[in-house]
């Protein structure tokens, strides 16, 4: 695919986004949609870690929710009570709550990055899991801050200043779908403009090859905590949206079968692909509506995810995107062209000395 | 493995070599390397002097590997000491080691299978590139000209290794020689002044070894030195300026080619007792 | 005092479970560096089978309590033979996957079967407790531990004594050896993930009458498990032994004297801990990473 | 090609939601959310069973308005969270005018601000917590009484069961914690101690720790508050660390039949607060809708324990039947100003709404009766209330 046809597409894509609520006057599919979205924004961001630097994080719901509490406990505001002295927080406008909540969720990535890149494979693996259910314990069981199971709740919604139109409320579907695509939009540039870069190849080469990677000079840590931090600051950000969307938050925003979607969304659409989370996203945010109109039961739902997601690693380890890409290649004859994007190809690391 | 010992004339190294008054570039003293109850390298000196190319050389096991690795920080040495231009590197890590101008290639064939030629020689250009994170997220029009200026340099060492009409491959699609070219390049992005490479040429044809010599006089045009383990001894006698020949972990012979070839240490090493004794 | 010698033993019988958890888990990862997120499934298939014969068929207790363990190793082969057999060499990113596909399609089974609605096992041992001094235990824990205990003396009998054994821990220490010396690593692989299948389903039959059963017990069951393998250092039998009662004390000590609420909490910032201190964990012999 | 892939899906999409709301005019459909999984599956189901036989009588009694109701009933999981999800879906998507939920006060709570954002009336079935009948919330009604309601009733009790000291185990959640300080506050009114005020999470399952706590209190009575799946454990795991102490239940979710089932001789000495009596339906305000009601729940051999859970979905659904049938047709703002005027002779006897909470934005409360059996013997007996 030439330059000018993937930008003409993008532009069309962005185009049929945009207007979008204008034609269609469905609400409860825009609520889908806008849930989709956060998830895609969540993918996306997983997909920097689990695609680029090759890391299987399953702790990655821990930064969404971190994003999720943060904004939601800055906004309302709180007192808690640390060894009988109190520490109080005024609500703040939830701009700046989202703001915050990216900062922290981003200071946890780095903490997590910063102590778990010793170790690498299972043992990663099972580090991002505990620390994933730890934030889950705590936000149960630390009542005076969280609630605890008894979720914080009306949390306050979005207000963004415009010029030319003033403050305007973002509460209810039509505002917050534009709000999520504007932040899935933000996030794929950022997500894109850093995998073209020389951040983004040092990333890609750890994945591919560790031992050369560092032979040229990479610093294997810092690249791994820098795809961390901005995973997890993306993930908080979605987190956030998700907040003062749904205008609630509790424990379970933790469990790992969240995880485990942003997961399948990831291999299904191509890890390591900048579309891939997009359409896995959009195909795992819309499928449960489309199983719902054939009166299938969530139970069975979950088990399709299940089956297919064994059948993707099976049959299309790559990815939707990969194949399709490479079956366009083939179709269309053109195998001169570059790809558009460093595909996601898993290979073993081969020199160990 | 045929260890012919008889020197080539054919591919004499293109530059003088620097005398024995050279600085000293690298400087390995006293390398011991245990693995558990293992000898890997026992006691190693040696000295390389800038702008040479030195080789070490010995049987399957000897040690050359190890020390390459020790050298490039990939295993810890034991104890001894390795200095480069003054800066010891015992304790830093491959990527620090790189920040000082040591890069290596690997033995096994060793390059980012998944991606595109040119975006290997990329990623190798990883120390000569000036991206702040922030700035790359935001987009500044600084980045943008830093990967056209790094577009350029990577380029122009293709060129140099003569892999530019697959520049757009992806690396697995390429011969084992063009993989083995690859590596030189990846190296060579990295900017190195000291460049070792591990049995470079093994696996190719004559024809492959040949070019391959050629380009390694081209490197050394460019004020590289360069450490090189081989086992091809035609192409080692063809390079070096001095060759180390290593045995069970102890140099047993250091010196210019010529007189390696007639060290009847070295002679012993390779062809063991019996056919010593059997020339007389 | 008497509150922590009831703790002490609480933990004592809790750990002989956590054990079984544990070494059923780090053996399939050992032997076939599987991270295994069917686990805990299996865990919850063992207790439902538990339920099904007890409750829904009327069997005696100890016949079903065999039954849901040989149906546990059957469930196990069945994982290895249809799905990881394929997947042999690949990395343990791939399986690792594939395992979680397994784990969430398992889950949901069970919700599909049994319904989301928590159950029951009654168990055949009088409801009064053993009354020792100021510290007291049911009868039905007391079973559980002792069942435990000889299930993990089995396992450990099993692995030193007979050929299967010896077979499993050539492969353990170098697959391609192993391979070369005649040893058949599909049957030692297949073998390993019934066996620690096995183990599971007999640690969720045992538990599931002292608890209650519902379609996500095995998530936390999954969980402790890694934890305590990680403990113990990945592939360690003793160590997931001795970890499985570290978690059980860590737990019940948490639960008794810090807050009830961070009890599953310790686990995990326990796992952190040793992951930085020590990355092989606690019992491990210096094993490769990755 | 993405963008193929991605309008594909979006057509069949669009395609299947057109086919799921062309259906059927011919019904009014009634939200349910309760929880059918998770911590209070068990109860969740239970008044589910009971909204469903309520669904069938009134189906076999003509309907409401000439039309069939249709119960649209969704899974919120345990969970505060998804049952935000399902209301926003029974709303949005399914249209529904009126909801019934969400069993446990913390999802009743989670729910109500989308009742006041789509302005659709709600009537809980179950929930305690005091919060949701006084924060100002005028779309709900419920039916089930307070923790407070339960504790006041409670009070003759105190000195007639010998109470000196009392300990609390209950789930740190809006039931437990609400009931907890209800019951608290007015038994040291009575002058009796409060010892250890124990919580636990909805979903534990293993409490040695807090009962080995509670028996070091030594209080002669444990009130504790959570739905049956945990009070079956508690009652196991007390007797096995001999705590000697009277155990009471309160909240009404404690299913004693399933308790004598599942726990044994454990649950012998039990007392439980419930606001059905199946064992004495003779004591009920209304003897008639309680007999119907049971009778169809044993044909349809549903769980005896969930006797005393069920009613609650039951009357739930009579009380909106009657509601629409007075506001003459199914649309939110008339069901909820019919609300106020419903009488309905209920298994929880009459059911009407008080208004509670700040003037302006009242909420409706019932008041229905409260009972306390204990269970001795294995069996249930009158203790009195």
């Amino acid at each position: 695919m030439s330059r000018a046809v993937s930008l003409a597409s993008s532009v069309a894509w962005v185009g049929f986004l945009v207007t979008l609520p204008l034609w269609m006057d469905n609400l409860y599919f825009l609520h889908v949609l806008i849930i989709a979205g956060i998830f895609i924004v969540a993918a996306m961001s997983l997909n920097l870690l689990l695609g680029y630097t090759g890391q299987l994080s399953l702790g990655h719901v821990a930064f969404f929710g971190i994003g999720a509490y943060a904004s939601s406990l800055c906004s309302l505001g709180f007192e808690i009570h640390v060894l009988d002295v109190p520490i109080t927080l005024a609500p703040k406008p939830v701009w700046f709550s989202m703001l915050v909540a990216v900062t922290f969720a981003g200071l946890c990535g780095w903490f997590i990055g910063k102590i778990s890149f010793k170790v690498r494979g299972a043992y990663f693996v099972i580090v991002s899991v505990s620390f994933a259910e730890v934030t889950r314990l705590v936000a149960l069981n630390w009542l005076e801050l969280t609630q605890g199971p008894m979720a914080l709740n009306n949390i306050p919604f979005l207000k963004f200043w415009f010029p030319g139109i003033g403050d305007v409320d973002i509460l209810g579907k039509v505002p917050n779908y534009y709000l999520v695509l504007g932040v899935a939009i933000v996030t794929y540039v950022i997500i894109r403009r850093l995998v073209h870069s020389r951040a983004g190849r040092a990333m890609i080469a750890l994945r591919e090859n560790e031992p050369l990677a560092t032979s040229v000079g990479i610093d294997v840590t810092r690249f791994l905590v820098l795809a961390t931090v901005v995973s997890a600051a993306l993930a908080g950000l979605a987190g956030a949206v998700y907040a003062h969307y749904v205008r609630i938050v509790d424990p379970d925003v933790f469990l790992f079968i969240y995880t485990v979607t942003m997961v399948i969304m990831v291999i299904t659409g191509g890890k390591g692909t900048l579309a891939g989370p997009i359409v896995g996203g959009l195909i795992f945010g819309i499928l449960p509506e489309v199983l719902r109109g054939f009166e299938v039961k969530p139970e069975l739902q979950w088990i399709v995810y299940g089956v297919l997601m064994i059948l993707i690693v099976y049959f299309l380890p790559d990815g939707i995107v990969p194949a399709v890409r490479d079956a366009w290649k083939r179709w269309t004859g053109r195998t001169g062209a570059p790809p558009a994007e460093p595909t996601g190809t898993a290979v073993p690391a081969e020199a160990r000395p | 493995m045929s260890a012919t010992l008889t020197p080539s004339s054919a591919a004499v190294a293109a530059t003088a070599a620097p005398g024995p008054d050279a600085a000293v570039a690298l400087a390995v003293t006293g390398l011991s390397i245990r693995f558990g109850g293992l000898t890997a390298v026992e006691d190693m000196t040696f000295e390389v002097r800038e702008g040479e190319v030195l080789s070490l050389i010995g049987p399957n096991g000897a040690g050359k590997t190890s020390a390459f690795n020790a050298i490039t920080g990939y295993i810890h040495a034991s104890s001894g000491s390795i200095v480069y231009r003054g800066a010891p590197l015992v304790g830093l890590k491959p990527n620090q080691i790189a920040e000082h101008g040591v890069v290596r290639t690997f033995q096994k064939t060793s390059v980012f299978n998944g991606l595109t030629v040119l975006d290997n020689v990329m990623v190798g250009l990883h120390r000569r590139a000036k991206q702040h994170p922030l700035a790359i997220m935001l987009g500044l029009p600084g980045v943008r000209r830093d990967e056209a200026r790094l577009r350029d340099l990577a380029w122009e060492i293709l060129d140099l290794v003569g892999l530019r009409a697959r520049a757009e491959e992806t690396a697995v699609s390429l011969s084992y020689g063009e993989l083995r070219l690859l590596e030189v390049a990846i190296a060579l992005a990295a900017e190195p002044t000291l460049l070792l490479l591990d049995e470079p040429v093994s696996g190719m044809n004559p024809a492959e070894t040949g070019a391959f010599m050629a380009l390694l006089a081209r490197i050394r045009t460019r004020g590289i030195t360069v450490l090189l383990v081989e086992h091809d001894m035609k192409m080692v006698m063809g390079v070096s300026d001095r060759i180390v020949c290593l045995n069970q972990g102890r140099i047993i012979a250091d010196g210019p080619p010529a007189a390696i070839q007639s060290d009847p240490q070295v002679i012993r090493a390779y062809l063991g007792e019996r056919y010593v004794r059997a020339r007389g | 005092m008497d509150q922590l010698l009831q703790h002490a033993l609480n933990a004592m019988i809790l750990g002989g479970t956590y054990a079984l958890l544990g070494i059923g888990l780090t053996l399939i990862f050992g032997i076939m560096r599987v991270v295994n997120f069917t686990h805990g499934e299996v865990y919850a298939f063992g207790a439902y089978m538990m339920y099904m014969f007890v409750m829904l068929i009327g069997a005696n207790f100890i016949v079903s309590l065999v039954l849901a363990v040989v149906l546990g190793v059957m469930l196990g082969a069945l994982i290895e033979i249809v799905l990881l057999r394929r997947l042999r060499g690949a990395d343990i990113d791939t399986t690792m996957l594939v395992m979680i596909g397994a784990g969430i399609a398992m889950q949901n089974s069970e919700q599909l079967v049994w319904s989301g609605v928590a159950k029951s096992i009654n168990s055949p041992f009088p409801s009064a407790p053993l009354v020792m001094g100021a510290v007291s235990v049911s009868w039905t824990r007391l079973f559980v531990f002792a069942v435990a205990v000889v299930l993990i003396a089995a396992t450990y009998a099993l692995i030193q004594k007979t050929r299967l054994g010896k077979s499993m821990r050539a492969t353990f220490q170098d697959r391609e050896a192993a391979a070369l010396m005649g040893v058949r690593i599909d049957r030692v692989h297949t073998a390993t993930f019934a066996l620690g299948s096995g183990l599971a389903a007999a640690a969720g039959a045992l538990l599931g009458p002292v608890f209650v059963v519902y379609p996500t017990i095995g998530d936390l069951a999954s969980l402790k498990a890694f934890a305590i393998v990680i403990l113990g250092g990945l592939g360690s039998i003793p160590g997931a032994t001795i970890g499985g009662f570290i978690l059980a004390f860590m737990e019940e000590l948490g639960a008794g004297y810090v807050s009830s609420g961070y009890r599953d909490a310790m686990g995990f910032l326990l796992i952190i801990v040793i992951l930085l201190v020590k990355p092989t964990g606690l019992f491990a012999r210096k094993e490769r990473i990755g | 090609m993405h963008t193929k892939t991605a309008k594909l899906a979006l057509a069949m999409l669009g395609a299947t939601l057109l086919a799921g709301t062309a259906l059927a005019q011919e019904t009014i459909k009634i939200g349910v959310t309760q929880p059918l999984t998770g911590a209070f599956a068990a109860s969740g189901n239970y008044v589910a069973q009971g909204a469903r036989i309520a669904e069938d009588e009134i189906n076999a009694a003509g309907g409401v308005l000439g039309k069939k109701i249709q119960l649209v009933i969704e899974d919120n999981k345990s969970n505060p969270t998804e049952a935000v999800a399902t209301v926003e879906k029974l709303i949005v998507r399914d249209k529904v005018p009126v909801i019934m939920g969400a069993w446990s006060s913390t999802l009743t709570l989670a729910v109500m601000p989308k009742l006041q954002e789509y302005k659709v009336p709600m009537v809980v079935e179950t929930s305690s917590s005091g919060k949701i009948t006084t924060s100002g919330n005028p779309y709900v009604f419920r039916i089930s009484p307070t923790s407070e309601m339960e504790a006041v009733a409670f009070k003759p009790l105190v000195a007639k069961l010998g109470i000196k000291k009392a300990d609390f185990l209950n789930t740190n959640n809006d039931f437990g914690i609400g009931s907890a300080a209800e019951y608290s506050k007015m038994l040291k009114g009575q002058g009796v101690a409060v010892g250890v005020m124990e919580t636990m999470d909805p979903k534990a399952t293993d409490f040695s720790a807090q009962l080995t706590r509670i028996k070091a209190s030594g209080g002669d009575t444990l009130f504790v508050t959570t739905a049956v799946e945990q009070v079956t454990l508690i009652l196991k795991q007390a007797k096995e660390l001999q705590l000697n102490a009277r155990i009471i239940t309160t909240g009404g979710s404690n299913s004693p039949d399933q308790l004598i089932a599942q726990a044994g001789d454990a649950a012998n000495g039990s007392f439980h607060t419930v606001f059905f009596p199946p064992w004495f339906p003779e004591v009920v305000t209304n003897p008639e809708p309680a007999k119907r009601y049971m009778t169809e729940w044993q044909k349809r051999g549903h769980e005896p324990g969930g006797l005393t859970e069920g009613f609650r979905g039951y009357d739930g659904i009579f009380t909106i039947a009657e509601a629409i049938k007075i506001a003459g047709k199914a649309e939110p703002a008339a069901i909820k100003d019919a609300l106020w005027k419903t009488k309905v002779k209920g298994v929880y006897g009459n059911i009407e709404f008080i208004k509670q909470g700040p003037a302006g934005n009242e909420s409706g409360q019932n008041i229905p009766s409260v009972y306390l059996v204990k269970i001795d013997g294995g069996k249930v007996a009158k203790s009195g209330l």
